[in-house]
């Protein structure tokens, strides 16, 4: 008892704090938090190192990818309350067409990215459309389908490599003097790292606005939300769309720092695993997830000198945090604020309305 | 596309496929008995199923069956069939009871999200095939032929085999027997009432762990028998067994109406027909996109599966 | 002066064998308090169902402002100008006050997901505009203290108020109030036919369900009854008060005028 | 059956909203406890029947602690209540709701029959409706049906949560009418009410409840002539 | 990288594949192979400069988790050759790891024809490829059946899929129907609906012996009596256990022996050390092997362990191993098999 109150202390004093800051000390803040995320690769600590497997490619994948996938899912499961169990499903199509176009016409990397976004995007809608009407579980099957479908489509079809994929994937041309080989994924992670950024910036925005609250609406009460006016299948397509354009892109990364790709990697379990990031980390608040994503991508190699009991250990894991911290582990509480200006009107319908 | 197959050998593949979806139906009922009191997917049902094989192969060793034997007959047989029949649903249930008490019972009582209860069932499932995997050096293990496989007859092309009617009929009465228990006993009332309003279940008096309990158990003996038919016909089993028929009857579930104890039959019944006829037009590497279309258009124009009950929401 | 806004004709709502409503002819006129009473289950909430597109009318029309809303989706209806509150309190108890309000004032802001994430000009005026409206919205409801609370934490008296507030916002020309002094003691109740009045004579119509016959009569221009479905009188409150099928329908004994 | 409840004190997380409440229900009494918005009627009444945990304090019922008693088992002994809210069961009948009530009891089949005759009865709007979806009723037939429900339990003690909530006036009447029916053929009563006129009119005795506290306790019909309590709880207008 | 004086005495052998998660049988299976014969290495060599543990890397099959191991394993000086990956899917994302450090591996398993090209000169492969076996599969089919009308069956996977192109090339207008079952298909009914009424009289399961074990036992139990074969994936002591009797008279093929028919007295002291030989365990044995014989000739650093195995050759259990320009074994013969009695019986070399 005495811990929780602790632990929701720093972290409401850390929310005052920030709030209190002023713009100067929030910029230097942002800046060395960035600037530390970037330098992340050069830091050899022996606390966070990886035994198992190297430090900077882990950064890149898994933790990384987690990281920006579960901050895309959380959009559709965290804000909009949609469950989607064939996540993955996105991915693989980013990094399908970075694989296809890659390899078989001209463009380069940057030149597919926007159009991997596109097509993830495009397949957002078309799943959505029609089935987001459904409601709850009957969504979860019917995306968890979809998430199969993409991958037996891909191991079915002869053109595309079928189960033995595509490989000889290029990479993306040098930028300035950051050269993308297989050798070093620095430049990955930190082409990642911008993106993820980006997309942190972006869902911060939306959640604070418009968009942010028909979400919080849809995902507490439907049929008000409608009733207030809130174009609900809109804003749930829109939350695929949005969650399959994060996938899309980190598709497309992933698919030409692998270099080759083959269908079985796009299986239900990456969704799952996504998904568990997602809630472990605390659902629907964004810090928690990015914290989720990250320990659920590392504990994994962390752990990777128990071999045998490996996953084991981690299923475990899964079910004790959960019972520990069933919100996760920085749970999405809604801090109510008291701006001392609301009290100065006086009370009982004092005010006027036009 | 191959309809002609279809046409020609209808009768044969119809049979094969009821005797699929049987086990299909029997499994999906768990999905849907927990589904029905929780609202929730339970995860870890699918390693339910799984432990249930394995039991059934250690009752088979423990009646002395050997897998170079010759199959039992007369009294013999039977016996061995019922000791694995009952050894495997014994053991489900109590899987079932467990992972309820382990994955969902505290998250329940801290009122956790539906979200957070399904990652705890995750967890549980990856530990379990894990565990299994361990366990069994990841080899699959074969299940000796108690049963000898034979032709009760022919119809139309159809050769309907004994072990698989013994399945239909089975899955069948099982279902019948829990229908009986669920309609006619308190529980039924129970389940139903909690899922609606666990307060208000409480204050008529529902012990609301107790019916928890019996639904997870309910649904493991099914899951249990359905392990046993599993292994009576295919006769074999590994760690893995549970992921593919559990998504095949999470889907007959959802098919039928998910919540719904005849949806879940019919559901499975359906889907195994299904399945088997898709494979056989379309191939078999197709069948499971084939039968995921069939089943988004069947919930887009009946969004709450074949039997579902429309979703039950507070007017406004 | 009468101009008709909303109009109800020949509405008739079954479901299975029930018939909530039959053959109803029903309307509000602008810039009136109209009341609709009745027996438990005599279907006036069903009115407001029907009138905000969460049920398609079996048969009949509805039109609003010379519109047939028959058809149309819920938020269509809402943009068109009818907003509501619900009989049994229906807030978005995870959103702070001011959110559940921001929600409603949406409405008819036109800026979507792109011009929220890149900000707009648009946006951003169109979110400040919001939120200005949500803030006078609850100083108005006296809500302006609760502004930072979650829905759910909210005091039941501040709850129904924040649903009126939350209704307004969607600058509605006809508000549908479903029973909104249910839960009030009777110091309350006068505090909030105070309010709807205001709320009137800031130029809204209102359409009232109530069950508190001394609020009806205080503020009504104008009291429909509905008994099994059916109207049974349509008038000014100290007429229907006295009408012998409406006493013996509804009322019980002769009311008392206050 | 005596109810005794001492120095309550119970927790919404931090916030207290009981603290220190006793209060007492003879056998055979009706009690009603009044109390403006948010004074923590609710509460009690929760706490009572089991739906909130007790943070200190007894709730002794028939000479027994049940402060640590689960809920469903305190539904046994005989505690029954109609909660705010109403908490039908959305997808069950009218019929289907009604022998909810009746859960746990034995030779439920014999008296089933004539307790429903009672509620159809009290309600006979419930009659007509009886295999009607509860979620499909109207909120005043919801209420109906949360308090024939309670009843179908025999109840010993039998708890209400503002059971005029969203009733006509007819039958505000006629629910009050019958409280007073069920009182005396031996059911206690325990009865929070907004309408405070009409429960004080009702009850032998009253409470009146002020942010968690008691801050009154005397006959009813005392009460309703107290000028400070027709102030705050009856209404300057009302009669 | 040149021998480094630390690694003296410990130079490590890795091998690389799925050790947890559902594909872990295979990689089990291999990585016996290769502890065993580091242990038999040690006990003939005492005081070798062999550490006596195998570097173990789980990619779990998975190219994705491959990706952040195989740098590791590239920077683990002492780490001086590597049996594995196991997958092709995974070799593809390490192999160009491996090359840029000079790591000499040699697969047991990955049968992708495109692998050379991705390690390049520090690429072996101790099986051969489909190219190969395919063709001495059709051979055999038809050898035991003159007018053998062929259905083709694959699992869906990499491997499987390789295999059954090859397989189909050569039997050319002798398939009469073709079907994919993917990994976890238990109900074969149209499958064999299907092969009925092909009237074909042989049916090729390209794919691991599990399935292939459901499979032919469905097909057995369906009264159908044709002839059935299947390659590498399937020869597996395993395949004749789980089969039993439908087993009986299955033609299987590879381009090596199970270990228990290559030298039963190994394939006794193995389990005796609680080790069961599997599918690929010839395979890895034999890799390792030719490492250690590398190593045994005096050579302690990466370079001149792969130049010592591109050249040299070393004769092992399943053949003689001697790699080509490609990283290809040459010269090694397709065996064939089959079932008789509940056991694997060698037919010989597949001419
Ligand atoms: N979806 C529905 N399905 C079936 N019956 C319904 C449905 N909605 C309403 N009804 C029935 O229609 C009748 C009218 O209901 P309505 O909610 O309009 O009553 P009301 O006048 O608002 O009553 P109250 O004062 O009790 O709230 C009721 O008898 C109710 O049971
Ligand atoms: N779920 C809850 N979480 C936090 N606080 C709560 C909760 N429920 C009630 N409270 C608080 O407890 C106090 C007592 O509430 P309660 O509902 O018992 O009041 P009441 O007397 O029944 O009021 P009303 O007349 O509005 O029904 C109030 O301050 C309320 O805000
Ligand atoms: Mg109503
Ligand atoms: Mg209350």
């Amino acid at each position: 008892m005495a811990d929780k109150k602790f632990r929701y202390n720093v972290r409401d004093h850390a929310a005052e704090y920030w709030e209190r800051s002023p713009k100067w000390r929030r910029v230097c803040l942002s800046i060395s938090f960035i600037a530390f995320f970037y330098a992340l690769p050069f830091l050899n600590n022996p606390l966070i190192n990886t035994p198992g497997s190297d430090f900077q490619s882990v950064l890149f994948y898994p933790v990384g990818m987690y990281v920006l996938m579960a901050i895309g899912l959380n959009i559709v499961v965290g804000k909009s309350g949609l469950l989607d169990l064939g996540y993955v499903a996105f991915f693989a199509i980013g990094a399908y067409t970075m694989a296809i176009l890659g390899t078989h016409t001209g463009l380069n990397f940057w030149e597919i990215l926007p159009i991997g976004i596109a097509l993830a995007m495009f397949s957002g809608a078309l799943l959505g459309t029609p089935t987001l009407r459904l409601r709850g579980d009957y969504l979860a099957i019917v995306t968890l389908g979809f998430g199969e479908i993409v991958r037996i489509v891909a191991v079915n079809i002869e053109a595309i490599g079928g189960p033995r994929g595509i490989a000889g994937i290029p990479t993306p041309p040098d930028f300035f003097n950051a050269k993308f080989t297989i050798l070093d994924p620095k430049p990955y992670y930190w082409v990642l790292l911008t993106f993820t950024l980006l997309i942190v910036w972006m869902v911060r925005r939306m959640a604070a606005r418009r968009p942010g609250r028909a979400w919080d609406a849809i995902r507490q009460d439907d049929d008000v939300a409608q009733l207030m006016g809130v174009n609900t299948l809109k804003y749930k397509v829109w939350a695929f769309v949005l969650g399959a354009a994060v996938a899309g892109a980190g598709g497309v990364l992933y698919a030409s720092q692998i270099l080759s790709i083959v269908p079985d990697q796009f299986n239900l379990n990456v969704s799952i695993l996504i998904l568990a990031c997602v809630v472990f980390g605390g659902i629907g608040n964004l810090w928690g997830v990015i914290l989720g994503a990250t320990l659920l991508a590392f504990t994994p190699e962390r752990i990777r000198f128990l071999s045998q009991p490996r996953i084991l250990v981690f299923g475990i894991a899964l079910v004790v945090m959960m019972n520990l911290r069933p919100d996760g582990i920085l749970p999405k509480k809604k801090r109510e604020h008291f701006d001392p200006n609301w009290h100065t009107v006086e009370e009982s319908g004092e005010g006027e309305i036009k | 596309m191959d309809f002609a197959l279809l046409r020609d050998a209808f009768w044969g593949l119809t049979f094969d496929g009821l005797a699929l979806g049987a086990i299909y139906a029997l499994i999906s009922l768990g999905y849907t008995l927990v589904y029905g009191v929780l609202r929730l997917i339970n995860f870890a049902h699918s390693e339910v199923f799984m432990i249930g094989t394995f039991s059934a192969l250690v009752a088979s060793g423990i009646m002395g069956v050997k897998v170079e034997d010759d199959p039992r007959t007369g009294w013999k047989m039977v016996l061995t069939l019922l000791v694995c029949l009952i050894a495997a649903m014994l053991a489900s249930a109590i899987t079932a009871v467990l992972v309820e008490i382990i994955a969902y019972r505290r998250l329940r009582q801290r009122g956790a999200t539906k979200l957070a209860t399904l990652i705890s069932a995750i967890g549980v499932s990856i530990s379990l095939v894990e565990a299994f995997r361990i366990i069994t050096h990841s080899l699959p293990r074969e299940f000796p032929r108690i049963m000898d496989k034979t032709f009760l007859l022919s119809y139309a092309g159809a050769d309907i085999r004994n072990d698989k009617v013994i399945v239909i009929v089975a899955a069948g009465l099982m279902m019948f027997a829990l229908e009986r228990f669920i309609s006619k006993s308190r529980y039924g009332k129970g389940i139903r009432a909690v899922s609606m309003d666990e307060n208000t279940a409480t204050l008529m008096g529902v012990n609301i762990n107790k019916v928890i309990t019996v639904t997870f158990l309910a649904g493991g003996l099914m899951a249990g028998a359905a392990a046993f038919f599993y292994i009576l016909v295919y006769e074999n089993t590994s760690f893995k067994v549970g992921f593919f028929l559990g998504i095949s009857a999470f889907t007959a579930a959802v098919l039928g109406g998910i919540g719904n104890l005849k949806g879940a039959l019919f559901g499975g019944f359906v889907l195994g027909v299904l399945e088997t006829y898709t494979s056989a037009v379309f191939g078999t590497a197709w069948k499971a996109v084939i039968s995921f279309l069939i089943l988004v258009l069947v919930l887009l124009i009946k969004p709450t599966g074949l039997f579902g009950e429309s979703i039950q929401q507070a007017r406004v | 002066m009468s101009e008709k806004l909303l109009e109800l004709k020949n509405v008739t709502m079954k479901f299975g064998g029930v018939t909530a409503l039959n053959e109803v002819n029903l309307h509000v006129n602008k810039g009136e308090i109209a009341a609709l009473i009745g027996p438990n289950g005599a279907g006036k909430t069903t009115v407001f169902n029907v009138v905000t597109g969460v049920y398609k009318p079996t048969s009949g029309e509805v039109n609003f402002v010379g519109q047939s809303v028959v058809g149309k989706k819920r938020y269509q209806v809402t943009k068109i100008g009818i907003a509501r509150t619900f009989q049994n309190i229906r807030l978005f108890g995870e959103s702070t006050a001011l959110e559940n309000v921001v929600t409603g004032a949406d409405v008819h802001s036109k800026s979507g997901v792109i011009g929220s994430i890149f900000g707009t000009p648009r946006s951003r005026r169109e979110e400040k505009a919001a939120l200005e409206r949500g803030m006078e919205l609850l100083a108005f409801m006296g809500l302006k203290h609760r502004a930072g609370q979650l829905g759910k934490n909210l005091p039941y008296g501040d709850q129904r108020r924040l649903e009126i507030a939350r209704a307004l916002a969607t600058n509605p020309q006809l508000l549908l109030l479903d029973e909104p002094a249910a839960g009030f003691n009777p110091a309350e109740k006068v505090a909030l036919a105070a309010t709807i009045r205001k709320i009137r004579d800031a130029g809204y119509t209102v359409l009232l369900i109530e069950h508190d016959m001394s609020l009806i009569m205080d503020i009504s221009d104008r009291v429909a009854v509905l008994d099994f479905g059916q109207k049974i009188a349509d008038d000014v409150p100290k007429v229907v008060q006295n009408d012998p099928r409406v006493i013996e329908a509804y009322l019980g004994a002769p009311a008392d005028a206050s | 059956m005596r109810l005794e409840i001492k120095d309550l004190h119970v927790h919404y997380g931090k916030i207290e909203a009981i603290k220190g409440i006793s209060v007492t229900v003879n056998e055979g009494e009706i009690v009603t406890l009044i109390g403006a918005n948010g004074a923590g009627k609710t509460t009690m009444l929760k706490t009572i029947s089991g739906l909130r945990p007790v943070s200190s304090g007894q709730i002794i019922f028939n000479g027994e602690d049940i402060s640590k008693m689960p809920a469903h088992k305190r539904a046994d002994l005989g505690l029954s209540q109609a909660p705010e809210g109403r908490g039908i069961f959305i997808g069950m009948s009218v019929l289907e709701n009604l022998e909810m009530g009746k859960y746990n009891r034995k030779n439920r089949k014999a008296e089933m029959n004539e307790d429903l005759e009672k509620v159809f009865h009290l309600f006979p709007r419930l009659k007509e409706r009886i295999s009607q979806v509860g979620g499909t009723l109207s909120g005043g037939e919801q209420q109906m049906l949360a308090i024939g429900r309670a009843l179908m339990a025999r109840p010993k003690v039998l708890l209400l949560d503002e059971p005029s909530m969203g009733l006509a006036p007819l039958m505000i009447a006629n629910i009050f009418n019958i409280i007073t029916e069920i009182n005396k053929t031996g059911t206690t009563i325990l009865l929070v009410e907004q309408n405070a006129q009409q429960a004080l009119q009702r009850a032998h005795r009253a409470y009146v409840l002020e942010v968690g506290h008691v801050v009154k306790e005397a006959k009813a019909s005392d009460l309703l002539n107290d000028p400070a309590v027709r102030a705050a709880y009856l209404g300057t207008g009302a009669h | 990288p040149a021998a480094n004086a630390a690694c003296s005495g410990k130079l490590k052998i890795a091998y690389q594949g799925p050790l947890t998660g559902p594909e872990a049988a295979l990689g089990i299976n291999e990585l016996n192979g290769v502890k065993f014969a580091l242990s038999k290495f040690l006990t003939a060599n005492k005081g070798a400069n062999v550490d006596p543990t195998v570097y173990e890397v789980d990619d779990q099959g998975d190219p994705a988790v491959a990706g952040p191991i195989a740098p590791k394993v590239a920077a683990e000086e002492c780490v001086v050759a590597l049996v594995g990956p196991a997958y092709s899917g995974a070799s593809k994302v390490s192999l160009p790891v491996y090359l840029s450090a000079g790591l000499s591996i040699i697969t047991p398993s990955a049968t992708n024809p495109t692998l050379p090209t991705f390690g390049k000169s520090i690429f072996h492969r101790a099986v051969l490829t489909d190219d190969y076996q395919g063709p001495a599969a059709a051979r055999l089919i038809v050898s035991k059946n003159k007018n053998a009308k062929v259905f083709l069956v694959n699992d869906a996977s990499d491997y499987a899929v390789g295999l059954q192109k090859t397989v189909d090339i050569t039997l050319a207008g002798r398939v009469v129907g073709k079907d994919v079952t993917p990994t976890g298909t238990t109900d074969f009914t149209a499958t064999i609906a299907k092969i009925k009424k092909s009237k074909a009289t042989a049916v090729f399961y390209s794919g691991y012996f599990s399935q292939a074990a459901v499979f032919v036992k469905q097909l057995r139990d369906s009264g159908s009596k044709i002839t059935f074969a299947s390659g590498d994936g399937t020869l597996d002591d395993q395949f004749v256990k789980l089969a039993r009797k439908s087993a009986e008279g299955a033609l299987l093929t590879a381009p090596a022996i199970p270990f228990e028919t290559a030298s039963p007295k190994l394939a006794k002291e193995m389990t005796a050390m609680g080790m069961k030989p599997g599918v690929y365990t010839t395979e890895s044995y034999d890799a390792a092997n030719f490492f250690l014989e590398a190593i045994k000739a005096g050579n302690t650093d990466r370079a001149s362990i792969n130049k010592y195995v591109s050249t040299k050759s070393s004769k092992g259990l399943s053949k003689t191993l001697k790699f080509d320009a490609e990283g290809e074994v040459s010269g090694a013969d397709v065996n064939g098999f089959i079932v008789k009695n509940g056991k694997l019986v060698l037919l010989g070399a597949i001419k």
